[in-house]
């Protein structure tokens, strides 16, 4: 049996999302246990591991966990990421952070034990300004946009790109932090509806984000130009408002809704059978795909491994090894039932991040849906991955880690 | 002069969050006049009183995840819906229910011990109220309505605008928040100063051991004044449900109620009303004026640091009872 | 001590109406008047801790400025409160040494790493505060926390952290409320020995007027903040005045 | 009658002052100081380093710190978080600025920096007491938290925000950083408690802990007999600032190896060290370990027993383990408002009088 | 125990049936200290007993353990039972036996603080049902017995003086239209002529509305002139007990207690430490 612990949260500020999330991932190794007996004839066991989104019990997970010969890590939060960076490359496993985590972990010559494919924060950043660009027929020269962020290590990631990006494109960037929990937003609000941005970028997380487009729709901005991060894209976020959030539109890096054929699969071995994580209740909802989603990576990941080693039973260094020659195509994501789900992307020694698309959902507030508005859009290369490399040299001279590769 | 329109604008929006974070400062405010207890689980009560009321209202099962897990069945809502009106008295009589609870297993035992040590127990009974919560009615996001009006006054902004040729961000929900907490401030006020059960509530705050010889049931006045206070976190959770969903951290903005109380004075109701108009005000144009040169999110500290300097010049807060230093 | 036109006001309350009176070095000086009179008010005000609104307070000859009570302290004041004021939470030995506070000399850094003046110093003391615990005979409570004591003993250990602190003015208010008679003969005792042996200057507020008479060299009387009598037991016991507003008739 | 005093007696006052003066007490202390300096580092693993005796260490630290405040100084504080942060942050800046000089120095001087920063916040207490000063304090942790994550200085312009401990060697050993062993975390962790320990029992024995003492049980009547509340407090404040100083860096440095201020130095932990004083026992040093022991071991064995042994759904275990920590602080201060120490010494005391019931 | 107590003659009150009777009781403080010993007492009705002893002879202990607050100290009573009109009370919550119409009146001045001086005799009504105009009525009654807190009435009882407390927290048991007041140390710092005054009041108010007084005092002399019969406790247990009058003839509690040697009363100056012998300790 191969151990890929779930370091889940189901507490706390955030147990909203990490319920979903959690579900999420566990269910689809749950499938591939039933339906398949594993990956390569191995189970793959998810012990959860309850961190309440709080780094000292992400540590006690981390340490509990990985004596039992732990394939991988994802953690859910950038906080334990950060804090788990140098001790998994101390342990020799590696750690896989779908859409979160420390952005410049894409470089894989200095983050030799760190993945965060299929995109980062930064991609995050520039896919919006990508998606404003096109609405705008290409221009954004003259309008303002206003970046209300989360005030920590996770909300403050997108301002050094929306800065190179301001003066690219020629927008005005204003800053409004606001401060956790944040269900007090009145100021921030105030001031947009003074200001009145042409587009207000959200970088939210949990509570902070129901308010945040509650007091939108109090001021009346128009939903359709607030725009959220992927992980403002949930139906918790948007269900507290009622059809007050209609149109509102996020990034997200998967597909959404039930419209997959793996669902099917889904129901008959898992659902069915009784044996959904959590009770089955959050399948098909925003946070429930990615964690299902995030699984999906590790699983190829796995099996890639497994075809490399040539043997089933895989250490963490063969899993990384792995991971650094993961290729996933359009053709194997419609074998896995998921066509279009998420993006193709191929990882390699130098690049552990993927190709770094997403796509941009709309709030459906009748259906209580989000749709799909556009199709994966590619970040801009050019602008960010200066910014990656001059970060990631950056912690390798702070940490005297010779980067490889070459 | 826009300038100065907007500075309106942001102190009339700062009035009413004050009124918000006084509500939540007045259930503090009961407990303490009472008892002389720190309640920390009064954001935690908040919590858990909205999350009642929503569970009561969409017809949850009660504690369906633990009997799902625990028996492997399907449990999840009655499927009925109760009317908000009927749904809120019943959460008030959950609240009394609990008032009782918290008084049999906690409280009695504690008569006579130094406030630290009730403050601590407090903290404890707000884990387990978290906990409970949470298993009772599930660790999602729910969405709170009971029918009040959110979103910009259409009539206030008109109105504004035909004055100063501006118009002005005022929410309905803070309108309705302020008759309410006008009313609660008008009855508790009454009540703590007018009649002997109010008198009793003081009586014990000063002297639990005075106030068992005269005969005064520490019991029941406990008992009253948590279910009062109770009743109240419910008003509050009613509130800051409404406005950003019930969940867990809706237990935080007992944080934000902090320094209300301090400002106010620990022991006075109207005292959490003023300060609460105070910070409220005080926060929103520090932000306003000074907060875009530090770099923003200063209502985090800023309300702390106000009500400090105000207490370096009145130890008691600005109502408070006054400290009696004598020997 | 001397004590000139005091005036002490608090809000709508004149607690003492111009009073002067003075302590002589070596004496028992008796307070009394009934309840209210602002007895406990004037030595709250000879110990600094109520700043009177008028009035001069003169000590050993000179007259002292605006002080804090802990500078008044190190002037060589001690006292005891009416409402006992021991640190409940310490043991009877910890009360008593904090009367020695004032003298104590080492560093933070010194006693935290106890090396230095910090032991030779605790030692010192702790041999003076036994003397005092021998002298008042309280030497098998040492060690109880002083919450635990009956009235009495705390008053008595009360007195101790006062002659712990090698007071030049002694103050003394209403050591013997709450004592039967044997008790009020030993602390009588105590009061006549440390006058006598220390030579300390004595001001004692007390409402048994056996115990004031027997005692006290010269007596004030107080009434609702005015001064009604000052001089010798006798002079007082005989006074009309006193008589109709304190003592009334005796009964012993 | 095994435990008893009979038969121990004091010729000095200097014996008669002694930490422990009983001598089956100082066995059991030496005892314990042996297996902790000398058995322990050879069996440590990973997993007890990280999860158990390296927080408990660190926490206990903290904890004797804020005891010294509350405990004897009875000035209530609710800053411990931010405090911590101070000291984390300070050595942070000194170890990435003067790399050469030992960590272990740049350590010492966090925490004396924490306790100028503490003395400063502590000035507010000559005015405010009570539960006025605890939420007043309040000010100081979230006014340093969101110091150290506005000003971008504090964390050497990082992109996050988040600031790394960088590997430092103490005589050839690696100390800090992810390539530390559990045994050199431990045993770094263990000399600061065992050291600081013995630090705060000196100073509550003395003059300083009278003072302190004094102003907790009557400050008015304290300063009547001659204490200089200023002095007194500020000193409180200082000493117990340094030890929370110190365990923050520790914290940081040793332990978690990254920090971000919110994260890491939010005000749950200023609540967590409270917890740990009281439950323990204020005005305790026995109590600030058994208080630190109770909270940090107590989750993980539930966590291990609920989700290990029972096999319930983690969300379900969190939320009843919240609820068993929550009724077991409310039980233990039913049963025992002073703490777990007063509960040990209680033992003790009928042990004494064992097997007489009075 | 002495013959004393068997010539006495016996006062109208001693021979009302008992009210309120403690049997043999044992108090212990925080599990371990042992305070009272087996201590018996009765009290009749109508009557004035007064309880005297030394510190910490028990005396707050017992009249705490009778009106049940001694929970609220961590200290239990493990034997023995104390019974009110022939029914046990002995675990009985302090609300319920002031509603029987037993009410303390506690040593040290407990009064609130915060409240008013006539906020503070208000509460003293808290148990009482007949009516606020009745209430009011003896409201008048108490500021005429104590003139000086009509004066005082409307400041905050912590900055009143130390006998305006004890007043306070007299007539606050007053309020309550009592049967039976535990009264512990009255006159603790209250100046003569006051100790006079409210002994009176006892006085009257025992004979005029028959409420039965069982007081802790130190001042034995005042005590033992008031009360009907006296009980001394010595280190948690009764050593004597008699006639008020009795009690004040026996040798051992004229020199101990009331300072009185054989030749009169001796000068506090005079007094050596020499001691005698209690002659009931031999
Ligand atoms: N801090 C204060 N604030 C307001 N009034 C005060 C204060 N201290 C004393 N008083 C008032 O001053 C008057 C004198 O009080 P003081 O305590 O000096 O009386 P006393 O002579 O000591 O009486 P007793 O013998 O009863 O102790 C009293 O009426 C009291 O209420
Ligand atoms: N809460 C307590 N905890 C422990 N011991 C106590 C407590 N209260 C009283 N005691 C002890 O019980 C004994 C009797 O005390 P009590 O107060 O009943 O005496 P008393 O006769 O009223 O004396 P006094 O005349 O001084 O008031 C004393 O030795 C005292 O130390
Ligand atoms: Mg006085
Ligand atoms: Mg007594």
């Amino acid at each position: 049996d191969l151990t890929v612990p779930n370091l889940s949260y189901r507490t706390g500020p955030y147990g909203a999302n990490g319920n979903q999330y959690a579900d999420g991932f566990n269910d689809y190794f749950t499938l591939l246990n039933e339906r398949d007996g594993g990956i390569g004839g191995q189970k793959i066991l998810t012990p959860e591991c309850e961190t309440a989104y709080n780094t000292e019990k992400g540590v006690e997970c981390y340490e509990s966990t990985k004596g039992n010969n732990a394939l991988v890590y994802n953690p859910f939060s950038t906080g334990i990421t950060y804090q788990l960076i140098p001790k998994v490359a101390a342990d020799g496993i590696p750690m896989v952070t779908p859409g979160y985590g420390r952005t410049s972990a894409k470089d894989g010559s200095v983050f030799q034990w760190v993945f965060n494919p299929p995109a980062n924060y930064w991609d995050g950043a520039s896919v919006i300004v990508k998606h404003l660009l096109d609405v705008n027929g290409g221009d954004l020269n003259g309008k303002t946009i206003a970046l209300v962020y989360h005030n920590s290590a996770f909300g403050k990631e997108p301002i050094r790109t929306l800065e190179e990006l301001s003066k690219k494109h020629g927008f005005t960037l204003s800053q409004i932090p606001v401060d956790p929990p944040g269900q007090e937003q009145k100021s921030q609000w105030l001031q947009i509806r003074r200001e009145k941005p042409d587009y207000v970028i959200l970088y939210g997380w949990g509570v902070m984000n129901q308010a945040a487009i509650q007091e939108a729709a109090n001021i009346r901005y128009p939903m359709e130009n607030l725009i959220g991060i992927w992980w403002a894209g949930g139906e918790v976020d948007v269900e507290p408002a009622g059809a007050a959030a209609n149109g509102y539109k996020s990034a997200t890096f998967n597909g959404v809704g039930m419209d997959y054929p793996f669902y099917g699969d889904l129901k008959t071995h898992v659902l069915d059978t009784g044996k959904a994580s959590g009770g089955g209740a959050h399948v098909g909802k925003a946070m429930y795909s990615r964690g299902m989603y995030a699984a999906l990576i590790i699983a190829e990941g796995i099996k890639k491994a497994q075809e490399l080693a040539g043997t089933p039973e895989i250490t963490a260094a063969q899993m990384r090894d792995g991971l650094e020659a993961l290729e996933i195509t359009e053709a194997r994501m419609t074998e896995l039932g998921l066509p279009g789900f998420g993006q193709p992307f191929q990882l390699s020694c130098q690049n552990h991040g993927g190709s770094g698309m997403g796509m941009i959902q709309q709030w459906d507030a009748s259906a209580k849906q989000w749709k799909l508005i556009t199709d994966f859009i590619q970040p801009d290369e050019d602008v960010l991955q200066p910014l990656i490399q001059a970060d990631a040299q950056a912690f390798a001279a702070e940490n005297s880690i010779q980067p490889r590769c070459n | 002069m826009e300038q100065l329109l907007y500075a309106s604008e942001v102190l009339v929006n700062g009035l009413m969050a004050g009124v918000m974070y006084s509500l939540v400062a007045l259930g503090f405010v009961l407990i303490f006049k009472a008892s002389g207890v720190f309640n920390y689980a009064q954001g935690v009560l908040a919590l858990f009183a909205a999350l009642t009321l929503v569970g009561i209202q969409q017809g949850q099962v009660p504690f369906a995840h633990l009997i799902n897990a625990m028996t492997g069945a399907h449990l999840s809502s009655f499927g009925w819906t109760v009317p908000s009106l009927l749904a809120i008295l019943l959460t008030a009589l959950v609240m009394v229910g609990l008032a009782i609870l918290i008084e049999t297993l906690v409280l009695k035992h504690l008569v006579g011990q130094e406030p630290i040590i009730m403050f601590m127990a407090t903290i404890g009974l707000a884990y387990f109220l978290e906990g409970l919560g949470d298993i009772m009615w599930g660790a999602d996001v729910k969405t709170l309505d009971v029918g009040l009006p959110q979103g910009i006054s259409d009539t206030a902004e008109a109105w504004t605008a035909a004055l100063t040729g501006y118009g002005f961000f005022i929410d309905r929900l803070d309108i309705w928040a302020t008759v309410i907490a006008a009313l609660l401030v008008a009855a508790l006020v009454a009540f703590s100063q007018y009649t002997k059960q109010g008198r009793a509530m003081r009586a014990v705050a000063d002297d639990h051991q005075a106030a068992l010889s005269v005969g005064i049931s520490l019991r029941f006045i406990w008992v009253m004044v948590w279910s009062i206070a109770g009743f109240v976190a419910l008003v509050a959770g009613i509130m800051w449900g409404t406005k950003s969903g019930v969940q867990f951290s809706l237990s935080l903005i007992a944080l934000k109620a902090l320094p209300v109380l301090m400002l106010g004075g620990f022991t006075s109701i109207p005292g959490a009303i003023v300060g609460g108009l105070i910070i409220g005000v005080g926060e929103k144009l520090f932000e306003f004026y000074i907060g875009p040169m530090v770099g923003g999110a200063t209502e985090s500290w800023f309300a702390y640091v106000l009500a400090l300097i105000f207490l370096v010049f009145r130890p008691q807060g600005l109502f408070g009872e006054r400290i009696i230093e004598r020997v | 001590m001397d004590l000139r036109h005091i005036t002490l006001r608090f809000g709508g309350v004149t607690a003492i109406k111009d009073i002067s009176f003075d302590i002589r070095e070596g004496e028992i000086r008796a307070i009394i008047g009934p309840n209210g009179a602002g007895k406990s008010s004037m030595m709250n005000v000879m110990s600094g801790f109520y700043v009177p609104q008028e009035g001069e307070v003169w000590f050993r000859g000179a007259k002292r400025p605006p002080m804090r009570p802990y500078q008044v302290a190190r002037q060589g004041l001690a006292r005891t409160f009416q409402n006992i004021a021991l640190f409940d939470g310490m043991s009877v030995l910890d009360n008593i040494m904090t009367g020695r506070l004032t003298m104590m000399k080492s560093s933070l850094l010194e006693q935290a790493l106890w090396w230095g003046r910090a032991e030779a110093e605790e030692t010192r003391h702790r041999e003076q505060v036994e003397k005092i615990i021998d002298f008042l005979e309280i030497q098998n409570i040492r060690k109880t926390p002083v919450g635990r004591l009956p009235y009495g003993l705390k008053k008595r250990v009360e007195l101790a952290r006062a002659l712990a602190a090698e007071p030049k003015l002694l103050m003394l208010d209403e050591p013997m409320a709450g004592m039967n008679v044997e008790e009020k003969e030993d602390m009588s005792r105590f009061i006549l020995d440390v006058n006598d042996e220390f030579g300390t200057t004595i001001a004692l507020i007390e409402h048994d007027m056996g115990v004031v008479m027997d005692l006290s060299d010269r007596v004030v009387v107080m009434d609702y903040g005015r001064k009604i009598g000052d001089g010798t037991p006798d002079e007082v016991r005989n006074n009309q005045e006193v008589i109709d507003a304190y003592l009334g008739v005796a009964h012993d | 009658m095994l435990y008893r005093e009979a038969g121990d007696f004091k010729t000095s006052y200097r014996d008669d002052s002694q930490t422990f003066p009983l001598k089956l007490d100082r066995m059991g202390y030496w005892v314990t100081l042996a297996v902790a300096f000398g058995v322990i580092p050879f069996v440590i693993t990973d997993y007890w380093a990280n999860a158990v005796l390296v927080p408990f260490l660190i926490y206990a630290i903290a904890a004797l710190g804020l005891n010294i405040l509350v405990g004897f100084g009875g000035q209530v504080s609710l800053g411990t978080g931010g405090f911590m942060a101070v000291g984390a942050y300070a050595t942070y800046k000194l170890t990435t600025t003067f790399p050469e000089i030992s960590l272990l120095i740049h350590i010492l001087l966090a925490g004396g920096i924490t306790a100028a920063v503490g003395v400063f916040f502590g000035l507010p207490s000559l005015r405010i007491k009570g539960f006025y000063l605890a939420v007043a304090t309040l000010a100081a942790q979230f006014f340093l938290v969101w110091l150290f994550n506005k000003v971008p200085w504090f964390y050497n312009y990082s992109a996050s925000g988040q600031i790394t401990a960088p590997e430092r060697t103490f005589l050839g050993y690696v100390i800090s950083g992810p390539a530390t062993s559990a045994p050199a975390k431990y045993l770094v962790c263990l000399a600061f408690a065992v050291g600081l320990a013995w630090v705060a029992r000196n100073l509550t024995r003395g003059t300083a802990g009278r003072k302190w003492m004094a102003i907790r049980d009557m400050d008015i009547a304290a300063e009547i007999i001659g204490v200089n509340p200023l002095t007194a407090k500020m000193s409180a404040f200082a000493v117990s600032s340094f030890f929370i100083g110190v365990a923050g860096a520790l914290l940081f440095s040793i332990y978690l190896g990254a920090a971000e201020a919110s994260e890491t130095f939010g005000i749950n932990k200023s609540f967590l060290v409270l917890f740990m004083v009281i439950i323990g026992g204020l005005g305790s040093i026995f109590g600030s370990f058994a208080g630190a022991a109770f909270l940090v071991v107590l989750p993980v064995f539930l966590k291990n027993v609920l989700v290990g042994a029972f096999g319930w759904p983690t969300d379900l275990a969190a939320h009843v383990e919240l609820m068993i920590v929550g009724a077991l602080i409310v039980f233990f201060l039913i049963v025992e408002p002073h703490g777990l120490a007063q509960l040990w010494r209680l033992t003790k005391e009928k042990l004494r009088l064992w097997p007489f019931p009075h | 125990m002495l013959d004393a107590v068997a010539t006495a003659p016996v006062t109208p009150a001693r021979a009302g049936e008992a009210l309120l009777e403690v049997n043999n009781i044992e108090v212990i403080y925080n599990h371990v200290i042992l305070v009272l010993k087996g201590v018996s007492l009765s009290v009749p009705k109508g009557s004035i007993t007064a309880l005297l002893g030394g510190n910490g002879a028990g005396k707050t202990t017992t009249l705490k353990a009778v009106s049940n607050l001694l929970k609220s100290e961590r200290g239990e009573v493990t034997k023995g039972a104390i019974t009110y009109r022939g029914e046990n009370v002995t675990d009985l919550d302090p609300a319920a036996l002031v509603k029987k119409g037993v009410i303390q009146v506690m040593e040290g001045r407990h009064c609130f603080e915060h409240l008013t001086v006539e906020e503070n005799l208000l509460t003293g009504a808290y148990t009482r049902t007949d009516g606020a105009a009745a209430v009011r009525r003896d409201l008048e009654m108490v500021y005429e017995y104590f003139p000086r807190l009509k004066e005082r009435r409307k400041s905050q009882a912590g900055y009143t003086s130390g006998g305006e407390q004890q007043m306070c927290a007299m007539g606050r048991a007053l309020m309550s239209r009592p049967e039976t007041i535990l009264l512990d140390e009255p006159s603790m710092g209250l100046a003569p002529q006051l100790v006079e005054q409210i002994f009176q009041i006892v006085k009257k108010v025992n004979e005029g509305e028959g409420v039965t007084f069982l007081l802790a005092e130190q001042n034995t002399n005042v005590a033992l002139r008031y009360a009907h019969y006296g009980y001394i406790l010595e280190s948690g247990r009764v050593v004597m007990d008699g006639e008020a009058a009795a009690l004040r003839e026996n040798p051992d509690v004229k020199e101990f207690y009331l300072g009185m040697a054989e030749e009169g009363r001796k000068s506090f100056r005079d007094v050596r430490s020499y001691r005698r012998r209690k002659r009931w300790l031999a």
